[in-house]
């Protein structure tokens, strides 16, 4: 079970623009999360600051943990909403490896690439509940 | 030496076989040398003792411009040429560049098709050794690399 | 306007738009000819398929099917006994709608179904023995036209084919494609050194051999590789999602000619 | 399975065609593994030999180069209707098989 404090924190601007400009795919996005669609073990709250970015509070190893339940948290909600990517798994796992072996710093940056993921992937499943219904090819006689 | 050892455990009985039988049900070994070549000059000296082959159009050598697939690539060769006793195909950029070689007895057409591995774009040569010569035809095939694929 | 209203259409009318948005896309092409995929299209890429189809090797999957098609399940039943017309195929008829899961059933479900029901475990999807009877059913069933119902008066069929549909043109993974992005906005576009084929004719003619891999593969794990493709985790062989989009898809290529198993690139 | 050998033998106008597949993995040698990482050994088929009632017809001697699964097809003259087409391989681990066929 991982509770998340709900809050406006900065770690949550800095993130959301790094996968705008990263992504360059997703338009349109709200950052609300379509939670609704899977009953998680985990269940964070609408928005949840990575504290990855966050530096300095904690131990790198406990950093390291809170950052790789958040980020695992967020695949599982992609999971659900049927949307995970390829990769973002691999990248848990070689954070964990990488975090056994004390590379903190390598650990980490995984995590929070492997967290990226998820959220984009989360922001494309809520973006495409509707979007697909526009590409749905339709008859040519588009009557009023 | 581990397979040389293989090869006598599970051929044993399949090469003493070969060994009593006459030609005619199984041709001479196989010719290693030819296919160990690294280079088609290499490769053709040592299956007919010379690279020097003479363009002929009477070879109808066909091979697709772009590969589907570079691991089968589809080879067929005919030829108006008389007295053929052999045919071979070259990949002159495949690391070991004999494809294969075909032997053609009298009353057996020179007419060949198969399918081969290519590692990437190359010229694709039919080599045919008459008892007059020997001659060629040369083709490129290109091997791109894929997308999705099928 | 664009309103959302196509994607509540009929699947009948799904259909009739699908066929017409290629008929308009590639008018020279009969609709017959979709029942061969990218081949439809690509004539330099067409004849080196005809070459291995005068020898295929997808030959010997078939009699390995074929033989394992004829086996006894231990209380003395064969397939034969759980399909009708066995003799001239069903593939043409699968997936369809089976009622008493509520579920889309495919041949795969059904053969593992079968097996179950007479007293045997069910194969590995996507394994050698599940893809050689999957492959000799499509053998035996070439020249039937594809004939998958989805019928109007059970909702729950019309909702497993509205899931498919979802699944075909809703974006994944990182790369942000669609089925439907490549297979219809873009179909016979080059990537990188492939042409994408049409969605139109797509299921017709599995289990595939894949010159690639060297081996017969199944439509489920082809969906898996076009997923994986586009950078998104897949799903499982033969999962509810991957059954309601062979579900939808098949529908869309009703009326082809059932030509399979294929050898593809 | 019972056969690696997919054999045809079609008379057309006084000409033999032949066409066969072998179930090979034609391994080259060069591929690793992914699983293991280790080099793959090259296995592959080096002759295919055919006679038509005993008499020798074509000798294809194969390199790693030859697709997986091979295709081989080739035509020969003085064949009749009924006549016993065999085609036999061997590989370089000296394994073998072979098939016999009645031209039609």
């Amino acid at each position: 079970m991982v509770r998340v404090p709900a809050s406006e924190g900065t770690g949550v601007k800095t993130n959301t623009f790094g996968f705008l400009c990263l992504s360059g795919l997703i338009i349109v996005f709200q950052p609300v999360f379509a939670a609704n669609t899977m009953e998680a073990e985990c269940s964070p709250a609408q928005e949840m600051p990575d504290r990855s970015l966050e530096r300095g509070h904690e131990s790198e190893k406990d950093l390291f943990e809170h950052s790789y339940a958040e980020a695992e948290c967020l695949r599982k909600m992609a999971a659900g909403a049927g949307a995970e990517w390829l990769k973002t798994e691999v990248l848990l796992k070689r954070s964990s490896a990488e975090a056994g072996e004390g590379s903190w710093d390598i650990a980490i940056k995984l995590v929070q690439k492997a967290r990226f993921e998820a959220e984009t992937a989360l922001q494309q499943a809520d973006f495409e509940a509707t979007a697909w219904k526009h590409r749905v090819i339709q008859a040519k006689e588009t009557k009023k | 030496m581990n397979n040389t050892r293989r090869m006598i455990l599970k051929g044993g009985l399949a090469l003493l076989v070969l060994a009593s039988l006459p030609r005619t049900i199984m041709a001479a070994v196989w010719p290693k040398k030819i296919f160990s070549s690294t280079t088609a000059s290499e490769a053709l000296k040592s299956l007919l003792g010379t690279d020097a082959t003479t363009p002929s159009d009477r070879i109808n050598l066909k091979v697709p411009e772009i590969a589907e697939n570079g691991a089968v690539v589809p080879v067929s060769i005919d030829t108006s040429l008389e007295n053929v006793e052999s045919i071979s195909i070259v990949v002159k950029n495949n690391p070991r560049p004999m494809a294969a070689t075909f032997e053609i007895p009298p009353g057996t057409l020179p007419k060949i098709a198969s399918r081969i591995k290519m590692g990437e774009t190359s010229d694709v040569m039919a080599v045919i050794k008459t008892s007059n010569g020997i001659y060629s035809a040369t083709s490129e095939v290109k091997v791109t690399i894929g997308g999705c694929g099928g | 306007m664009t309103t959302n209203q196509g994607a509540f259409a009929g699947p009948s009318e799904d259909r009739e738009a699908f066929v017409a948005f290629f008929k308009a896309r590639f008018p020279d092409i009969p609709f017959t000819e979709y029942a061969n995929g990218i081949y439809a299209i690509d004539k330099d890429a067409r004849e080196q398929w005809q070459d291995i189809e005068i020898f295929p090797p997808y030959e010997f999957t078939i009699d390995q099917g074929r033989v394992l098609w004829a086996e006894k399940l231990p209380d003395g039943k064969t397939y034969s006994d759980c399909f009708n017309n066995t003799t001239t195929g069903v593939r043409h008829l699968y997936p369809r709608f089976y009622t008493d899961s509520g579920e889309v059933e495919t041949l795969e479900t059904a053969i593992n179904r079968c097996r179950e029901t007479h007293g045997q475990t069910g194969l590995k999807y996507g394994g050698e023995k599940m893809v050689a009877l999957s492959a000799y059913m499509s053998f035996v069933s070439r020249g039937n036209t594809i004939n998958v119902t989805v019928s109007g008066d059970n909702p729950e069929a019309i909702a497993a084919y509205e899931e498919g549909k979802r699944f075909y043109y809703t974006k994944r993974g990182q790369l942000n494609f669609s089925c439907s992005d490549c297979h219809i906005t873009s179909a016979g576009q080059y990537v990188r050194a492939d042409r994408l084929s049409a969605g139109l004719g797509h299921p017709t003619h599995f289990p595939v051999y894949r010159s690639k891999l060297g081996e017969v593969i199944s439509l489920h794990q082809r969906f898996s590789g076009c997923v994986r493709d586009v950078r998104a985790k897949p799903f499982a062989l033969q999962s509810k999602e991957f059954r309601n989009l062979e579900y939808f898809l098949t529908f869309m290529s009703n009326g082809l000619e059932a030509n399979g198993p294929g050898a593809r690139k | 399975m019972t056969t690696t050998i997919k054999l045809s033998a079609k008379l057309k106008g006084g000409v033999a065609d032949i066409k066969s597949l072998m179930l090979h993995p034609m391994e080259t040698g060069s591929r690793t593994d992914p699983d293991t990482g280790n080099i793959i050994p090259t296995h592959h088929i080096t002759q295919l030999v055919f006679t038509n009632n005993g008499k020798e017809i074509m000798v294809a001697n194969f390199s790693t180069a030859v697709s997986k699964n091979p295709f081989f097809g080739f035509s020969f003259e003085g064949g009749k209707a009924g006549d016993t087409v065999k085609a036999r391989w061997v590989d370089n681990n000296g394994e073998t098989d072979e098939l016999e066929t009645q031209l039609v």
